[in-house]
């Protein structure tokens, strides 16, 4: 079993995404969000928490859309991320990325993308430049089952089993893209069989338990690590939410929808860790405050900071 | 009266009324049937007319655009929908390539009856992926049209027009129109591609836009009527073909025009309507044709910003009474 | 054991494409070819001879750059092509298109591409209106390996076997795209799984052997009329000459070169016809006499026929 | 004497000095290593640099595009090859959505610099799919830079200067022109982007172009010099950045000019200039500025007819003679 603080952390982690994206959506019901574009992740949080916990410091990612979940299980800094939002000169981007381009290269993340597949090229290449330094970095790039039908990840994948580059291709298979549900997308839901297209390995693990996917990943990473190359990784998992504001998911079958979000990977993993003694409810109680109040500063210090400006966007178009 | 209806809701009569007179049209794109568009215009499409005819497609820009493509050569008139155009940097080969070269290319044995309709533009804070205008790329692509309809009445006349036409027709809306209410008849008609239309004359300037700036030019030009200056104003409604016709036409009779558009200036499509006005109005204009359009730079995802980076309607007025003055100021210092 | 007539035709058409080549080749060093673009596949007629014997009349094909032996083999009319390759107005695309442009809407050959794997979205929309139209006929997508690595593949190859279209994604695998062999262009060389990666089958056939090519060209195309999808067909074939004019092939190994050419489809399968005693010696020579002529005529044809002109391509840029 | 070597030498120089002098530096693309280049410009760069710095890819050009711009980001300068800018198409997303815009949409924290070499035009009979001129496209696309070298010299300077640049640089040669033999010195140089070169002076008319057509325009210039005029020929070596000043401060003095390039005339970056010079030169031009350009139609795979679609010296020649000719005829008129 994994130490009790890794496993507390994990746990922190995931709550923190939720809290975060709950008070996103709060933030964008009150208008304050200054693009239209948000996609909350509620529901996926093992994912980002169990991947990003098997990294190591100096390793890359490349995220997606819904991307808030990976750059915070990442270490990202909340505070930047809630500016961003926010449209704030002290966000991540300046104000001017908002919730789908997140980035800190501090922390080896590449960017979130807007394009469904796009940051995988991105990926691909930090790997190649680390196979090439020979530098022991490795890199994720996650992705939407959505992605796996576009013809870059073909490309990518392609390449990266060829040269063996140090990647892992997280696929976060929320069964829909946009109202397109997974078994309509592709006639072969293998992981294994997508995988071997390629000569790489295709591992599907149950992407509610963030200790399943913490495990597959620090083997994925690891093997890539070692020059072993690539792996892809299906993570099951679902979107509670609508696929972003005002999409109620009527495509969606209801009973379907309950079956779902009652394998809510936060209440999963928090019985285990009350069964396992890992935590008590006081425990959990002083978690949930202190996430709390982290959010709440870094609100309040993204209300308080200066709205983004042409001009630093202007200056911003060449290096 | 004529009843006022949306143009999301006129592209979707168009698409409609199209389906119903022609067997072989049918729509093919991302999230277009169950979602019903990402912008709500095939809503209750799928419905109407099944699964067969309104396809659901994986996510893969460029299959979509090549399976229509493939369809419409072997008899099929589809609809293939790009959710926005930023989307179409992943078809760029079908369309460019292959749609838009297929009918020369192949000697006159093929054609390629096949309308891609986007939607492009500011407006949501969307960002600099999915906010951009892209209209300048395809207009100069030999072998496409390029269609931008400004209203609801233009969009359903036009669409419909695309979809009979026999070549491949890149069909660009606006995200910021799609609520726009406008009249509509109930009667069936058509709107032939490659005619501009003066959706306000006048005498002193000339004011040449399409897609949304139709809408920011006749703001200045009402606003400059205020002032006692009278701007006509053209909405090109085609860019390729282009009706050069009418914009010299009216470009003759003010001697002043600007070009409005929210592309980038920079090698955007004015480029071409103000080199094409020197060229053929050299003596008869009374000041520099002027362009107007957004700012050389990716769009910021902050809906305050990228409000700021594209043409606004005191920017038109602006640039008109400064073309009104050095007019007045050069002929002050001539006489 | 197939009826004479078929055995004779199968031959015939090989020796076409090969004499034919040949010539153009010729006309090509004397430099009457009006474009300088112009790929020969000499060594692979098998594929194209075997493939086109297993389609039906009303059926439909896609070809690539290097598809003179595609348009033959589908009973393309010789001084069409010539023609066109001399850049004559009587040319199957008014002199204008040249060797990577061939078509034939009247045979169902819905052309020939300059874009690697570009054609395969036409051949999977053919299809796909045949599906919707439940008309019957079957599409034929002949592609090089190198178009395997392309994303228009992936999405392709996807989307057919997601909607059971009626297609068959024939693969000529003749190990090189231009200098790049298939070795290094993927790390999973199983056409197998490549296809199983869609949910559908793939096979491999030896591309020198015509009637092992006609025979799994036939299982796939009656699957795919039958509604059971698209196959993906992997024949393993060799490019005996340099990817185009001036290319000495440096990169190629040449005791592989020599081993290669040894495996001649025409010389293997005249042997068969001999052992089988379906054709003799005199037989074989008419055929060539045959062949000679019909290749002089229609040098003859283009030769006297009018060069193409830019009045009429102006003419053609839209319908 | 200063040796003279081809084009494609020349580019090659550009690749071998900056991979000796930086280590990061890299190429990748098809058929680039073992091949040489279809265009013969990386050959023996295999055997010198060894296969982790010249890198053949796989048959896929949005990840070509795509794992050079991830280099690029952490810390690599690549060289990505597209082999012909047609195939361009198949990677817009990554060069325009992904690589433009990556140092301003990422708030300034990420770079890109990346070069992608890839060629262009028409002078080899390729057809519509293997000749198409698309500089109009990049220049039109913010945060992307565009070069266009027309002689050894600058191809060799410019590359160099494009490998060194923090930004993504569309470096755009032409097919035509690989052969060509030009001066370059043996000691190192490098030319700053965004810096137009006058090839040959003049005071009568203002001849502007670039790539190939800058040897169309001299070759026109000597011979409108034997009829007394005297053209100055700008060859703008980027298109963007665009050097206007340079082109602004010749055209106040020879008050004419012709635009020249290769691409289609229609929304052609042509029109860019055009379009610019009668906005800051209005009371200055003598004439209209024309353009000249491809025709708008596919090019078709025949060498002899894709002449007849590009401009010639002829042309050029009869538009400066008409140019010429209308002044003096409105002068006469207005005298
Ligand atoms: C190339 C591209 N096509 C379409 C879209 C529009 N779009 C945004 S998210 C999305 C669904 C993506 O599905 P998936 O990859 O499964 O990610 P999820 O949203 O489920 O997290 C779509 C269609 C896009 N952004 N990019
Ligand atoms: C998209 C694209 N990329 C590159 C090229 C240049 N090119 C032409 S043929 C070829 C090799 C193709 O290999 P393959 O598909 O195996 O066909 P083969 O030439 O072996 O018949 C290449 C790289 C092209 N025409 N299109
Ligand atoms: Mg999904
Ligand atoms: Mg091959």
């Amino acid at each position: 079993m994994e130490d009790r603080e890794t496993l507390t952390n994990l746990y922190h982690t995931m709550l923190l995404i939720r809290r975060t994206e709950e008070k996103i959506l709060e933030l964008l019901l009150q208008g304050k969000l200054a693009s239209s574009m948000c996609h909350v992740s509620i529901g996926q949080e093992a994912v980002a928490t169990g991947v990003c916990s098997a990294m190591q410091p100096h390793d890359y990612l490349t995220s997606t859309h819904r991307g808030h979940g990976h750059i915070i299980a990442r270490g990202g800094d909340l505070r930047r991320i809630i500016a961003e939002l926010l449209g704030r000169e002290t966000g991540y981007c300046k104000g001017r990325g908002g919730s789908m381009h997140l980035v800190d290269v501090s922390l080896g993340h590449l960017g979130s993308n807007g394009i469904v597949g796009g940051h995988i090229g991105i990926a691909t290449g930090a790997a190649l430049w680390s196979s090439l330094q020979n530098d022991g970095r490795v890199t994720v790039a996650f992705f939407g089952e959505g992605a796996m039908t576009e013809g870059i990840f073909h490309e990518a994948a392609n390449m990266a089993a060829l040269w063996r580059l140090p990647i892992v291709f997280v696929c976060e298979n929320n069964q829909y893209a946009m109202s397109l549900p997974w078994t309509h997308a592709t006639a072969e839901h293998s992981f294994a069989r997508k995988g071997e297209a390629y000569g790489m390995p295709g591992i599907e693990v149950d992407g509610q338990d963030v200790l399943a996917v913490r495990q597959v990943a620090l083997q994925a990473i690891e093997r890539a690590r070692c020059g072993e190359g690539p792996t892809l990784i299906g993570a099951q998992t679902y979107r509670f939410l609508g696929h972003s504001r005002g999409d109620p998911s009527p495509y969606r079958d209801k009973e379907e929808e309950t079956r779902q979000r009652a394998r809510d990977p936060i209440r999963i993993y928090q019985e285990y860790l009350f069964r396992e003694g890992v935590l008590t409810q006081t425990d959990v109680e002083t978690i949930e405050a202190k996430v709390a109040e982290v959010i709440a500063d870094a609100v309040r210090f993204a209300e308080e900071s200066p709205s983004a400006t042409l001009d630093s966007v202007l200056e911003d178009v060449f290096a | 009266m004529v009843r006022k209806i949306r143009y999301r809701e006129a592209l979707r009569e168009a698409l409609r009324e199209e389906m119903q007179r022609d067997p072989r049209v049918f729509v093919i794109g991302e999230d277009v049937g169950r979602y019903g568009g990402a912008y709500a215009v095939t809503q209750g499409l799928l419905q109407e007319f099944g699964p067969k005819r309104i396809i659901d497609a994986p996510m893969s820009e460029a299959i979509i655009v090549g399976a229509a493509l493939g369809a419409a050569v072997v008899g099929g008139r589809p609809v293939a929908e790009i959710m926005y155009i930023d989307f179409a940097t992943l078809a760029m080969d079908q369309i460019v390539n292959q749609a838009a070269k297929l009918h020369c290319m192949f000697g006159g044995q093929l054609k390629a009856p096949l309308v891609i309709r986007t939607q492009q533009g500011t407006g949501r804070g969307a960002g600099p992926q999915h906010s951009q205008s892209l209209e300048a790329w395809f207009a100069h692509v030999p072998g496409l049209k390029v269609v931008m309809p400004a209203t609801p009445y233009d969009a359903k006349g036009l669409l419909k027009s695309a979809i009979r036409d026999d070549n491949p027709v890149m069909f660009i809306e606006h995200k910021g129109l799609y609520a726009l209410e406008g009249e509509v008849p109930e009667e069936e008609y058509t709107i032939p591609l490659g005619v501009a239309d003066i959706k306000r004359p006048g005498n002193n300037v000339t004011l040449i836009a399409y897609s949304n700036m139709v809408h920011t030019a006749l703001a200045a030009a009402q606003e400059l009527s205020q002032i006692g200056i009278s701007a006509e104003v053209i909405d090109l409604r085609t860019l390729a073909p282009l009706d050069m016709d009418t914009v010299i036409t009216s470009v003759t009779k003010t001697r002043r025009a600007v070009v409005v558009h929210e592309a980038s200036v920079f090698g955007g499509f004015g480029a071409e309507i103000a080199a094409s006005l020197q060229e053929r109005l050299f003596d008869i204009l009374a000041a520099p044709v002027r362009r107007l359009g957004g700012l050389h730079v990716p769009l910021p995802a902050h809906s305050q910003l990228e409000k700021q980076v594209v043409p606004s309607v005191a920017q038109i007025v602006q640039v008109v009474k400064e073309m009104v003055s050095t007019e007045v100021a050069i002929r002050a210092a001539s006489a």
